[in-house]
């Protein structure tokens, strides 16, 4: 499931409601992207997130796709807010679950790698009240390529 | 046309309608045409390396080619590499 | 930090716990593994989960040391539950945060598989009524080794 | 000596406190002897492919020498493969 969504989310209670009901799942991974601040006056205070609404969704629901025939999953979520968002608060929420555990961390990866690289999302950031466009990063590409078969 | 992050801040606007002459066939083919409407788009579009590419919200390279007859019917994006999560 | 306890966790408020009040965290992962059971006549209906108090902490404790020092890490938590449980309880949870979402990821992984060779638990399961001991598995071993460095 | 899971169930106790011979220097050596003691240990510990151990609370090998002096200060655990998580 795809949410895209301006409000917080709350990890707790997506992964009770996915675990629910479902007794094959043994296993649950959870990833939580926070922003990542800090004290410092060259510190992030805060992320705006800007995306393509035309796409995003579409991007995503082929990325979960793609993890649930590349690993054994019982169930997906992918949460990603956009608009702005302070220092600390959450960001995106991808939840795996599989019969085994390795499935789950695995797809959890994989869906986090690749969103990185391919769902159309733009973030900005804000330090000491300059804003500032984020560059894509080099290692993000190479561990979006760790799972590209030939 | 659409736009999305600095390239957006760039040329200044999120979208709009254009049209490429006939001669335009390509995604390579459209940048080109582009970068000479203005010195916005030049600013925005003038290093191809830092743009990606979609048409009808796939993600293109500037090889593709662009779809036949009616330009109302297709959206291309222009946009700096992703970087959500 | 390592509990380990007969009463059952809630990974909202753990997790919430662990990201609080550190802005350098970019990145938590989540480790939940549950009871896996099923409606069919052969599937567990419960497990019991016995181990050694006098090495069970220490052991955990290690694993920990050893993640930390691997992995940059800012935080982790292990949670193992004992005792009788039933299909769809949760067992164990592993909580690793992170400023960056390789190491959180691997973290866990790690934390896991070596969890699962190394740390002093032993489980039975109920099918049908009957109480039998589970062998280790091989992809656990092989799992684990993945972690060793020459 | 303190025994888990069907190594205690086949045993029949949780621990006990035994005196090996002085000829008794290793892990490997403590099981050869152990399992003169009767059936209970025969069927429990003959297959030594299927027993792991711990010495003081920390994962020992065969070969691992058991701790000199007072037997009083130290443990030995027996117990199957750990299937934890």
């Amino acid at each position: 499931m795809i949410r895209i969504q301006t409000e917080d989310f709350e990890v707790g209670s997506e992964l009770a409601a996915m675990s629910a009901g479902n007794g094959r799942i043994g296993a649950v991974v959870t990833f939580t992207g926070l922003v990542r601040g800090g004290n410092g006056a060259d510190d992030v205070q805060a992320i705006e997130l800007e995306h393509y609404p035309a796409m995003t969704h579409r991007s995503l629901e082929q990325l979960e796709a793609e993890a649930r025939a590349r690993f054994d999953l019982i169930d997906v979520l992918i949460i990603h807010r956009i608009g702005h968002l302070p220092a600390g608060a959450q960001i995106v929420l991808v939840i795996t679950s599989s019969a085994h555990r390795q499935a789950a961390f695995d797809g959890a990866n994989f869906l986090m790698d690749r969103l990185k690289t391919t769902a159309p999302f733009w973030k900005s950031e804000t330090r000491s009240g300059q804003k500032k466009w984020v560059d894509m990063k080099d290692s993000d590409i190479a561990r979006a390529d760790r799972w590209t078969t030939d | 046309m659409v736009y999305f992050a600095w390239v957006r801040e760039r040329i200044g606007r999120a979208e709009e309608n254009l049209e490429p002459p006939k001669s335009v066939a390509t995604l390579d083919q459209l940048l080109d045409w582009l970068v000479t409407l203005g010195p916005e788009y030049r600013l925005a579009l003038g290093d191809r390396r830092a743009i990606r590419a979609a048409i009808n919200q796939e993600h293109a390279g500037w090889d593709a080619r662009l779809p036949d007859g009616c330009p109302d019917g297709f959206e291309v994006a222009l946009f700096p590499p992703v970087t959500g999560g």
